[in-house]
């Protein structure tokens, strides 16, 4: 079972990865970013319940880890905003003015 | 404070001077002075030098007899120590150097624009050189080695003429790639002999294996052979020399170069000697290419200080031909060959400087017949083109008759007859050099003035008189009187050719 | 809260969540139209709050049902609509930049899908019966003994400030000072 | 007093020096008539000391035997190395002596002789300091007691000689000639440096066996029995002897000096120095220092006896050569300096032809040299009092100044029937001694040789007197020729004096070496035809240049091509300049100058050029797209997990 666990979670983290790498909108790019953290979280709390059942760490680090995504896409949609009033789009592809 | 340390301090107080004095119509007269005690202080040390030795020496010792040291612990951690010690060839080159810094101050006596950077640039760079010429520890004389090098970008990049900021770039990349070397080979030496100090003369109690000189003392040697104009090194030396101001180039060619052919001869055949042995043949032929080169190359240079970066290229490759001979002779040649062209060439540009500030061209095809309008001048010219085609009664005669001769004596351990032929080779130079000073000096200085503005030239100033009279003086006091340097030299080259000889003898000392 | 712990049925229930959230995590990145990634991330999170309760999480189910969907996710909608990034709704990225993500993310996944099956950690064990509680949960959270987790708690507390008036003030109007 | 007199031999050597330096330096600024004036007084001090130390070295209470060479003075100049030191002195032999006699006197000569003649001249003061270099050097080539002093003087004559001749430099043919002067005798004395070189070596390897108690290049060492017996069996890898070729590389330094024949070049060019230097140093002193050092290392030279014909070969070659180019030359002093080479030629193959056996040829070809040095110079500082009076060196434009120049014209008249060797006067006895030597010693084609030659110089010396003192004044100038001040005319009578005088004296018993000498007196098997062919040149030229002048032109015009072509010196000097123009400048100097410029620097700037290349490269990977950058960091990762676990495989 915990081996399943963790194969879903390794599919779930990869297609976000796939999300990341693909998306062109930055707003996609978010979703791809939860959904990899999601991922991360399913880990912990599957470890923490395989291996060591009586603790409650994984747990903790899961909230923790929901409180970050949250901080971060707080901050991400903040940057959004701005960067949109300024471009009027928020294609990233777009976004390139720091090349060599 | 040792009388040595001052020797280097001097200078440096000098350029500090020079950095605060308010006015700066007065900044070349502190110079002056700074260098005018500085020659004192130098000679009151080789008097003492020579009275100590009194002329005696060990003709078994198998390490150099230092005079006058100071030892202090600097970072006692790595085993490196600020040692200042001299024995007869860095008191030759100290003179040497504080006679062309003194004569180089009088010769950039109307440097106008930010005088007072240029003369405390020039200081900090001669300091470098006396710290390099005096230190007896590794550590220490890399980081003099630096300080002699680095102020030449600035120099040259700021006060230079003509394509200054190349030129200027390309000299110090050059000779970063040979302080490169030099580091590489310090490390090795630091390392391999375990005796983890950086002190001289400890390490030259170790006896290196053979395979670890094999490598070593290539590093070394061509790190120094890029300083000193060795064949395929030595395109830095053209530019840099056309673009420098005059004092500088004065420095560089009188003085910086030598420290190549010092280090050559004090650390690498010093220090290893089975490398020397292996490598010896080959560094000679390559410096035999050197000396011809730069030979037919100055014939068909077209701008003065080209035709003298050419001449002293030449003229540096002897050196290292001396070295490389490995024999008493050639070493002796050697040394006398880096002091007398060291005044010739610091002579040749003063002269050139001093041309160049009435005529404002140095291509030679442009100027023509001026001895008449500036005899003073000429006549050092050619007292410095006769010094450097080896006439006999200066200095470059006694020089290149004990190279050649020492070529021509060969030694053990290389192959007699392809010496023979490199020497024959090599004595070929002074023809061409004659064929090119006196073409390069006639189509200047003889025949009718060509360009009529020139009939306004004026003849040499006080200060330029006295310049190039220093100079001149001391080619022919070097050129008759030999005597005064052999006993001052002879002692301290015998330890470097018994250290050849005594391939065995050493390795019972060594640990 | 053992109704649903107990081992054979729970399996396929596994199965069951497993298999959605594979199949809606698969269109939130294959999608064309922004809203309905994020419409299908949200059936993703809900799924895996469900598997959450299944091993036993149950706080944090609701934490996640609560952050996630709640928050993360309105805020997603609301960011597209602001921006318009609607009309942007064919967000069709240039073939090699798919290839390549694919790539890139296919390799990433064989690679450590073999190196987890090579690693010893994972070995096979059934759902072991007890668990921890929400109370010895709680606890750890004021506890600050050594296992306690009271300063870590108290400096997310500090970041999320941060995070809001740094969010409020990156987003505000220009200044009409200029 | 005898013994005051050679210690104090070094004086002569240093009055020259002294009055360089306190002339050059200090008098020529101030006063350049009192400068001048020291610089005469001085040199008839050294002339008086040294007839002094000559009367008294050549006197009975000397030991009659073998003069012994005696050296008074020595100082160590340089050690080089442990066994070899080179010490400056002055040594006193037979030769010496005379030399010091002959330089010092035609020196003395010159000066006085200058005072007038350079009259007015620009650098009146710098021309007399250079004289005083000049002979300070020539005394110390001549007492040098080995070689490397020799060298060392040597190349201060040669120096000396550059700065006189370009003396007027403002001209440019002056320049090119001290140029070429120069750089000629420079690459023959690149041979006598390699020759010193092998010498040193050897010489230094067989000191370590053989004490002989002098340093490896001193005279005394190299002419030492036992010494020569070391060196001959010294051989060089192919075989031939090692002596040999040490020897024939001395003779090109002495070759380079004395012009023979491949290196000639440019002594005919060194006549555009000022007459009185040429008269000095292209006739009487530095010209001769080949002929001296050859005679110096003479018992070296004798061991190996075909370098000494190879050297006879050169000389005859030399004296024939340059006899037939003066027939044809215009300007006088050039067919006075082709004399002097014809003349050296002579003294050279006298000295082939010597042996220690049978070594009258050592003996005439110095007692030549003695009487040639007078008479040339009478003859140099004749032709310069007529071309201070004609203001032009041309012989077509003087004539008929037989009149005008009395003084001039009998004193030129002697000088020329003393090289062509005239009973009363010293040529006769001198050339007659050489002509004797070929005799004896069976070499009847120098002796033919040296016949011809004769009568050639009788005939082109004529040539050139008739030219210029008979006949009418052919052009304005030489019509207002007058007679020169008695300055120059003292110096022409005394030479004139002593080119009657030398002849006489008993050269035999001063001046000898090896086996002493059969027969006594003149040998008339020699004589008669030396007279006969000397008086045919002389008719045949008086023949020719003192009527019409147009039997010259007929016959000129009747040789046509050939006679161009002496009249070119047989192009020898075009040869020279295409070789080192064409061929070292353009295809050696000229490419190294390009390919330092171009290759070497090239790679250098090639390595920089590089650099920047491979910088500028790098920056591509910078895109600006951030998913470029995420793509990098998955595919590192991916590979860092996968190496990480490698290792952590390979530890497990």
């Amino acid at each position: 079972m915990l081996r399943q666990i963790v194969l879903l979670s390794l599919f779930l983290f990869s297609t976000g990865l796939y999300g990341i790498l693909t998306r062109r909108s930055s707003v996609g790019l978010f979703i791809a970013i939860e959904m990899m953290i999601n991922a991360a979280i399913i880990n912990f709390v599957a470890f923490n319940r395989f291996l060591a059942p009586s603790h409650i760490d994984g747990q903790v680090m899961g909230i923790f880890a929901m409180a970050l995504a949250a901080a971060e896409v707080l901050v991400g949609m903040a940057i959004l905003v701005m960067l949109f009033r300024q471009r009027k789009n928020t294609d990233i592809q777009s976004m390139n003015s720091l090349k060599h | 404070m040792g009388i040595l340390s001052w020797l280097i301090l001097i200078p440096f107080l000098t350029a500090l001077a020079v950095i605060f004095t308010p006015d700066s119509k007065k900044i070349r007269w502190v110079a002056l002075i700074g260098t005018g005690i500085h020659l004192v202080v130098t000679a009151v040390a080789s008097w003492r030098y020579l009275e100590l030795i009194q002329g005696n020496f060990d003709s078994k010792a198998l390490f150099t007899q230092l005079q006058m040291t100071e030892k202090l612990p600097w970072f006692a951690s790595l085993g490196i120590q600020y040692f200042l010690g001299v024995d007869g060839i860095s008191m030759l080159m100290t003179i040497l150097t504080s006679i062309i810094i003194f004569t180089g101050v009088l010769a950039s006596w109307d440097v106008e624009n930010r005088a007072r950077e240029f003369y405390s640039l020039l200081l900090i760079l001669v300091t470098g050189v006396f710290g390099v010429f005096l230190s007896f520890d590794l550590f220490l004389f890399f980081m003099f080695y630096e300080v002699a090098v680095l102020p030449m970008y600035l120099l040259i990049g700021v006060w230079g003429t003509g394509p200054k900021e190349y030129s200027a770039m390309k000299l110090t990349l050059m000779l970063m790639v040979g302080s490169a070397l030099l580091l590489v080979g310090f490390l090795a030496l630091y390392h391999g002999s375990g005796l983890h100090t950086f002190d001289f003369t400890q390490i030259a109690t170790v006896r290196f294996p053979k395979e670890f000189q094999f490598w070593v003392f290539p590093t070394i040697f061509i790190g120094f052979g890029i300083l000193g104009a060795l064949y395929p090194f030595h395109t830095w030396s053209p530019d840099g020399h056309a673009s420098a101001p005059t004092a500088v180039s004065m420095l560089h060619a009188g003085v910086l170069m030598k420290m190549g052919g010092y280090g050559a001869l004090r650390i690498a055949v010093y220090l290893l000697p089975d490398g020397a042995k292996d490598w010896g043949l080959f560094f000679m032929g390559l410096t035999t290419i050197n000396i011809l080169y730069g030979a037919f190359g100055a014939i068909k240079q077209k701008d003065l200080k080209f035709f003298t970066a050419y001449s002293s290229v030449s003229h540096c490759g002897m050196v290292l031909f001396g070295v490389a001979s490995l024999n008493m002779l050639g070493f002796k040649g050697a040394v006398y060959q880096m002091f007398s062209h060291g005044i010739m060439t610091g002579l040749f540009f003063s002269l050139i400087g001093m041309v160049y500030g009435r005529t404002h061209t140095r291509i030679i095809s442009e100027m023509g017949g001026i001895a008449k309008v500036m005899p003073w001048l000429a006549t050092c010219f050619y007292i410095g083109g006769f010094a450097s085609l080896g006439l006999p009664g200066l200095a470059g005669f006694v020089a290149e008759s004990h190279i050649f001769l020492g070529g021509f004596f060969g030694n053990v351990w290389s192959d007699i007859t392809v010496m023979r032929i490199l020497t024959i080779l090599a004595t070929m130079s002074i023809v061409v050099t004659a064929v090119y000073v006196l073409r390069g000096l006639g189509s200047v200085f003889l025949g009718p003035i060509t360009d009529h503005h020139f009939d306004g030239l004026t003849d040499a100033k006080l200060t330029e008189k006295l310049c190039t009279g220093i100079l001149v003086a001391t080619l022919i006091f070097a050129g008759v009187f030999p005597i005064f340097m052999g006993h001052m030299i002879e002692g301290s080259l015998v330890p470097i050719l018994n250290r050849l000889q005594a391939s065995g003898a050493l390795a019972a000392i060594g640990h | 809260m053992s109704f649903l712990s107990n081992f054979e049925w729970s399996q396929n229930i596994f199965y069951l969540l497993a298999g959605a959230m594979v199949f809606f995590g698969f269109f939130t990145v294959v999608t064309k139209h922004i809203l309905r990634s994020a419409i299908y991330l949200m059936s993703v999170l809900f799924f895996s709050a469900g598997i959450y309760l299944l091993l036993g999480a149950d706080f944090l189910a609701g934490a996640q049902v609560l952050i996630y969907i709640g928050g993360i996710i309105v805020l997603l909608v609301f960011a597209v609509m602001l921006t318009r990034s609607a009309d942007l709704a064919e967000d069709h990225p240039p073939l090699t930049r798919k290839l390549f993500g694919a790539a890139g993310a296919i390799t990433f996944f064989v690679v450590s899908a073999y190196l987890i099956e090579q690693s010893p950690l994972i070995i096979e064990k059934s759902l072991p019966s007890e668990s921890a509680s929400i109370a010895s949960l709680g606890k750890s959270f004021v506890d600050i003994g050594a296992s306690g987790y009271a300063l870590p708690f108290e400096l997310i507390s500090i970041l999320l400030l941060g995070v809001l008036i740094g969010g409020a003030v990156i987003a505000r109007k220009e200044m009409r000072t200029k | 007093m005898g013994e005051w007199i050679t210690n104090s031999a070094w004086l002569i050597t240093a009055l020259p020096l002294f009055s360089f330096i306190i002339v050059g330096l200090f008098l020529r600024p101030l006063n350049e008539k009192l400068a001048a004036g020291v610089a005469t007084a001085s040199i008839g001090l050294a002339w008086l000391s040294s007839l002094l130390l000559a009367s008294h070295y050549f006197s009975a209470e000397v030991s009659a035997e073998a003069q012994k060479t005696l050296i008074p003075w020595t100082v160590e100049w340089l050690k080089f190395q442990e066994g070899v030191t080179v010490n400056f002195g002055v040594l006193l032999d037979p030769i010496s002596v005379m030399m010091l006699v002959v330089v010092t006197t035609v020196s003395f000569l010159v000066h006085f002789y200058s005072l007038s003649y350079m009259h007015g001249e620009s650098g009146y003061g710098r021309y007399f300091t250079y004289l005083n270099l000049f002979t300070f050097s020539m005394l110390g080539l001549v007492v040098a007691p080995n070689i490397f002093q020799t060298y060392f003087f040597w190349e201060l004559v040669g120096v000396s000689s550059f700065l006189l001749i370009g003396f007027y430099y403002q001209k440019p043919s002056a320049v090119a000639a001290s140029k070429k002067a120069f750089i000629v005798t420079r690459f023959a004395d690149l041979g006598f440096f390699i020759g010193i070189l092998i010498l040193g070596y050897f010489g230094f390897k067989i000191s370590g066996e053989i004490q002989t108690g002098s340093q490896p290049l001193d005279y005394a060492f190299l002419t030492h029995p036992e010494v020569l017996k070391a060196f001959l069996n010294l051989h060089l890898a192919n075989g031939n002897s090692l002596l040999a070729l040490a020897l024939l590389l001395v003779f090109m330094g002495a070759a380079g000096k004395s012009a023979m024949f491949p290196l000639h070049i440019w002594l005919p060019d060194a006549m555009e120095g000022p007459t009185p230097v040429s008269a000095l140093i292209h006739a009487a002193t530095m010209v001769v220092a080949g002929v001296y050092l050859v005679a110096r290392l003479f018992p070296v030279f004798s061991t190996v006896p075909d370098v000494l014909t190879v050297i006879a070969g050169i000389g005859l070659f030399t004296s024939a050569f340059a006899a037939i180019i003066a027939c044809t030359q215009d300007d006088i002093k050039r067919v006075l300096a082709f004399s002097t080479l014809s003349q050296l030629g002579y003294m050279m193959f006298s000295l082939g032809l010597a042996t220690m056996a049978e070594p009258l040829g050592y003996t005439a070809s110095m007692f030549h040299l003695f009487t040639h040095a007078f008479f040339k110079a009478l003859l140099f500082l004749g032709a310069g009092s007529i071309i201070h009076a004609v203001h032009s060196n041309d012989v077509w434009e003087m004539g008929g100044l037989k009149k005008k120049m009395p003084i001039t014209h009998i004193t030129f008249a002697m000088a020329v029937l003393a090289i062509a060797g005239i009973w009363p006067f010293s040529g006769f006895f001198s050339k007659d001694e050489i002509l004797a030597t070929a005799l004896h010693g069976e070499h009847y084609v120098h002796f033919i040789g040296g016949l011809l030659v004769a009568g050639l110089t009788a005939f082109y010396m004529a040539r050139i007197y008739f030219l210029s003192f008979w006949g009418k004044a052919r052009t304005e100038k030489s019509s207002h020729a007058h007679e020169s001040s008695w300055v120059m005319l003292a110096p022409l009578g005394f030479l004139a004096l002593l080119s009657l005088t030398t002849g006489f004296i008993p050269f035999a018993e001063f001046v000898k070496i090896g086996a002493p000498l059969q027969q006594e007196g003149i040998d008339l098997h020699v004589a008669i035809p030396g007279t006969l062919m000397a008086l045919l040149g002389l008719s045949l030229s008086a023949w020719m240049y003192t009527g019409t002048l147009n039997v010259p032109k007929k016959i000129s015009v009747a040789l046509g091509q050939f006679y161009v072509a002496i009249k070119n010196k047989f192009y020898v000097d075009e040869v020279y300049s295409f070789i080192t123009h064409q061929i070292i400048f353009r295809f050696v100097a000229a490419p190294v100058a390009w390919f330092d410029r171009n290759v070497v620097d090239g790679g250098v700037n090639l390595t920089g050029a590089a650099m920047r290349g491979w910088s500028s490269a790098l920056t591509l990977i910078q895109t600006g797209q951030l998913q470029t950058y995420l793509l990098w960091f998955v595919f590192g990762t991916v590979t860092a997990s996968l190496l990480l676990w490698g290792i952590f495989l390979g530890m497990v």
